[in-house]
Formats: C-alpha cells, structure tokens, sequence
C-alpha cells in the first residue's frame, strides 16, 4: 500500500469486481478475460491481485478456490451468516411424564414407556426430548422386535441438578409426599379439613382410621 | 418529445403499415385521448398553448380516413370524435349565444387532461430510462444468504419430574376399593334381640334399655331404629304390647302372655 | 477521511458489509441491527454512512432505496454485465404508464387510473405490476364504492434505483405544475381566477398548496 493509502481503483479493477460480484459462481482468469472483451491475462491477474489486496482487511474477502475467483464473507464474520435465535419453552405435561418414566426405569422402550403411562406417547414426544438433550437411545432390547430403548443423558443430570439417577427420590418417598395419591383422593384429604365437615368431629376420627389404612397398602 | 418525423397518421409502431391495415393503426394508441395527445405533440407547441381547434380538425380527418375501422374497437374513437365535432361547433359560435357548457371550459377541461397524460407518459419514459437492476446494475449474483435458525431451549425442574412420575404411578396403580362395613342393627337380630330380652320378665321394659351398652353413637341410633320395629312386629304377632304416656316420652314394652290378646 | 487515506475499517462496519454482501435482500437499518445482535441504530448508521462512502468509486455500490440498503454494480459499467445477462423483460406502454401513474399519483384507484389515461385498463396490467412485485393493493378509499387503491412497493425503488420516491424524476416539477392534481380540481382553479390564462402564476401557488395536502395524507 503506498503512503497516501489506497488509490483510485482502476477501470480494469472496477470491471473486474464488478464481474465477480454479479457473477453467479466463481470465474477464473481466463474466463474473466473473455468476458470483459479479450484483455490482456497479466493485466486481469494484475487487476484481481490488487482487489485480493484491498478486501484482504473487509468484512468481505476476494478468494481464489481452484484457480477460480469470487467473494466470500470474512471467515471470522461466519458467524453473521447463520444467526440462531433461542426460545425458551417449558416442557410440556406428556413430555414430562415420559421424561421422568424413563429416568426412574431407565433404559425403557417406548411399548414399556406407554404401559406404564397407560396412554399412547406421540413419535414427537420423545424427539422434544432427545433435541433437549436428556434423552438418547440406549440400544435395543434382545426381545422379539428388538424394540430401541431409551436412558437419560450427563446433560439430564446437569439441567436438574442431580449427581446421579439415585437421586431421584424413591416410590416411598413419592409415597410419603403425597405424589403417589391419586389426585381425586388428594383432593378430598383437602376437602376433609374444608368447615362443612366440621359437624361432628367424632365420625371424622372414624373416617380418619379408614384413610390410614389405605395408605398403608 | 421530439418524435421523428413521422406521417402523422400512424402511430409510431405501425408507421409503415399500409391504407389497407388502417383499422390496425388504431391499435397503437391507447384510446382517443393517446391519439389525441399524439397529435396535439405534433403541433410542435407546449401543450399550454395548443390550438384545440385545430386538434379537433386534425382528430376529425384522422377517423374519417379511418372508415374501414373495426367498429368494436373504433367506439371510443367514435364518441371522441362526436364530441370534438360539438365541442368544435360551439368554439364556432358567437360567445353570445353560449349556453351551459361553455366550451371554452370543455376546451379546456381536455387541454388539462392531455397536459395531464402528457405529463405521465413522460414520466414513465424517464422512469425506465433509470438505472435499474437486472439491466444496467446488478445485485450480486451468488449472495450466501442470511438465516436465523429457530432453536427450541426446553425447559424443565426436578419438581416437575418427579410429581409427574407420581402422577404417572397413581394414576395406573391397581386401585383397591374398601366397603366399609357400616354399624347396623339389622331388623332380623334386632327381632331376635327384643324377644329373648322379653322372654325374661313379663314387667315393662323401657325399650332403650334393649340397645347394646357400649356401642357407638352410629350403631345406637341404628339400634334404637331397628327395636323400635321389632317391638311393633312383635305386638303385631301378638307377643308384646306397647305403651307410650306422650310424644317423645320413654317407649315400653311388655310381653303378653301366650294366647293373651293386646 | 484522514490524509493517510482509507483507514482500516472497524469491526462494526466490516459486519454491516459482510451482512449486506451476504443478504439476498435489500436490508433496513433496523432489520441489520436486530441482525447484528441488537447494536443501536445510531451506530449502524454511521457504519453505513462509512461504507457507501468507501465504496462510492468503486465497481460496487452501496445504495440505499426506499430506507433499505443493498449492493449493486456501479451503473457506469452496466455495457460489461448487460451481454451476458438477461434482459430485463419489456413492459408493454400501457403498463409503463400505468405504473408511473400509480407511482406519481399513489395511492390511486382505478378509476382515477383510467380517468387520467382517457381509457379502460385491462385487468392483465395491473397483474402484471403486482406479479413484477412492484405494485400492491394500499386498502380501499373510502367513498361510495370503497375502490381498492394502489401504491407502489419497496421492490418498485429498489427496481428502478430510487432512494425513495421524492427522487421520483420531476415529480417536484409536476406538483409545482399541478400536474398531479385531478383536472376537477385544476378546472376550479383556473376557473377561480382568469379561465383564459393558464400562465397565471395565483392559480399555481393553488394548486401547490393543494398538493402540499395531498402529500400530508
């Protein structure tokens, strides 16, 4: 580069990127030459050494591949070409079912995830749950069929913060919380303690008596 | 707006075409108005300063020499040169005797609309002759394209996982179901209970004192319930007779001797 | 620009250039900003107003139309591209005037359309203004009929190469002239004042300042 910073670009370089611009693949020198009226080679040469020169600090960059010319975004701008855009969604009720299934019985094929669920899972529930990363094929199964079976991920355990699958709590845990009561029942526990049923507090110790049993099977 | 020196008869797209395609030349304009504007440019004048006589005359010598004109496209030019032969006729006429339209105003009006589509047609003359792409600039030919790829970050908690897991369970557990065995007396071992009770003395006997001594508040209303019909079959079979000294008051029973009527 | 000619471009413009040479479409300040990752506009701008700068005596332009910017070839040196690429195709003259009708007038119906051009528009030109992309529906007006009325496209500028449509050529000229005013209004004027004298320089101040409002519209 000369002390008083770029000249003038030429005419011949002006054609010459202009002509790789608009083209509509790489052209080589030759090609180039013909298409801008029989010119000189070493004048072409000349013409593309001075435009590689003067792209070489741009956002865009003049680039021979194979003898053959044409512009290219600047390798370390890339990343402008293909933008992602992140969306948070929250995982939704069916997905979260199949999702805790095959952490606790892990690995699992999908017949033995649905007899567990006792309802069909959609081919798009588990893919929700593979592109989140928690889940991954885990081989098949050497039954009849050889159905694939699933397992969690490291990243499963990372997301929900848990060493190991043993973390997970157990059935009696669940059974202790409250987790494994069928919701209608939850419900009327709630409803036992509501002020209609307030009445007559001996027959709600008898009703009492009754529910503890329950439990305990 | 200099156009070439042309017969003026034709338009410019048919100027070599013969007499015998003159129905043809009428398919060059754009209806009367085009043709009439054409004209008026010949005069070589602004159209400011247009001689509308002399453009009704040369619109006028422009149809009639057209005769053999298809009909279907020629009636717009037919209507046009209706109305400039009146519209030249009142201009002939003394101011005096003018009535309502003045035709200086018709005169007018139509040197407006032709300044107007004269205005446009220039317009879009110098509007293609503007760089445009695709023809004097060009976009680039192999651009590398933008794109936003959409990517789903899913969402979840401990919490949420281990309650469906729960809810999973419960729901498809083998449900139990428990009858719970109600505190009744039934009508039968109430019977039963009364007359062996009755069999032990013949004094009256309030009938509360048949109810079991300890049993729950539940059983003892049952109880109560299920005597009190045991007492009324037995004097109905004739075994026991009743007696009360008021509402609500104690309820006694006796038992009759055999044979006894009540 | 500093003595020692060109500097090194910044990083912000080298990522607007890379992002312009990349798009397949023109791209407006906004959507270059969202783009890039949310930088503020002012920033963008001055990247932009750097680049056409650097680009201006180039073989490649950098042009703004109708708020939105892309790069095309330098128009001085459309004789090297034209032959080998297709031509544009030919608008038939009714097209053509129609569309510089719409442009000129916009937004208009076709009614005004055809009262300006003194005949009848076929339904195929309109289309073919709408499939070139350069002409759209702009909702309807709002008189006993409601006719669809037309307007121009960002397509149309880029088209034609028109920052937007002030640059329109002489529709300054025309609206002093009160050309684009409908010949109703004009009649009035001119009858307002001397019929005879259509130089009459009151009735152009008129018809200015009706024009003023249409374009406040």
């Amino acid at each position: 580069m000369s002390d008083e910073g770029q000249p003038e670009p030429g005419t011949l370089e002006r054609a010459v990127e202009a002509t790789l611009f608009a083209a509509e693949e790489p052209l080589g020198v030759e090609a180039l030459c013909a298409h801008l009226g029989g010119l000189a080679l070493a004048d072409v040469r000349e013409a593309l050494a001075l435009l590689e020169a003067r792209y070489r600090n741009r956002g865009v960059h003049l680039v021979e591949r194979g003898g053959r010319w044409h512009f290219e975004t600047a390798p370390d701008l890339a990343h402008l070409l293909r933008r992602e855009k992140e969306q948070v969604r929250r995982l939704s009720r069916a997905a979260t079912e199949v999702l805790a299934i095959i952490a606790y019985h892990e690995p699992v094929s999908r017949a033995e995830i649905e007899s567990i669920r006792g309802v069909q899972t959609s081919a798009g529930t588990l893919d929700v749950l593979m592109e989140a990363g928690w889940v991954k094929p885990a081989g098949r199964r050497e039954v009849p069929g050889r159905p694939v079976i699933y397992a969690t991920t490291p990243t499963f355990l990372d997301h929900f913060g848990l060493a190991s699958r043993r973390d997970l709590p157990g059935i009696d845990e669940l059974r202790a919380a409250g987790l494994l009561d069928p919701v209608d029942e939850a419900m009327e526990a709630h409803m036992r303690f509501e002020p209609d049923d307030e009445s007559d507090p001996q027959s709600d110790g008898q009703d009492d008596g009754q529910d503890d049993e329950n439990l305990a099977d | 707006m200099n156009a070439p020196d042309e017969p003026f008869m034709f338009p410019p797209e048919t100027a070599r075409a013969d007499a015998d395609a003159l129905h043809l030349a009428l398919d060059g304009w754009e209806g009367p108005l085009d043709l009439l504007l054409d004209l008026a440019r010949r005069q070589k004048v602004d159209l400011r300063q247009i001689s509308i006589l002399a453009l009704v005359d040369q619109y006028l010598t422009y149809i009639e020499r057209a005769g053999t004109m298809r009909l279907e496209l020629a009636a717009d030019y037919l209507v046009m040169a209706a109305w400039l032969a009146y519209l030249k006729s009142a201009m002939l006429l003394p101011k005096a005797e003018q009535e309502d339209p003045n035709p200086e105003e018709l005169a007018l009006r139509l040197q407006l609309r032709l300044q107007r589509l004269g205005a446009m047609r220039e317009a879009a003359g110098r509007l293609m002759g503007r760089d445009r792409i695709g023809r004097d600039v060009f976009l680039r030919g192999a651009p590398e394209g933008l794109r936003t790829d959409r990517k789903t970050v899913w969402r979840s908690d401990l919490f949420s996982v281990i309650q469906a897991y729960g809810q999973v369970k419960a729901r498809t557990a083998p449900r139990i179901y428990h009858v719970a065995n109600r505190p009744v007396m039934t009508l039968d071992s109430a019977l039963e209970r009364v007359s062996a009770m009755l069999g032990v003395t013949l004094e009256w006997m309030e009938i509360r004192d048949f109810l079991p001594p300890h049993a729950s508040p539940a059983l003892k209303r049952s109880a109560l319930a299920s005597s009190f019909v045991a007492a009324l079959e037995l004097a109905k079979r004739g075994r026991a007779e009743l007696d009360q000294d008021g509402a609500f008051a104690p309820l006694r029973i006796r038992r009759l001797k055999e044979g006894q009527a009540a």
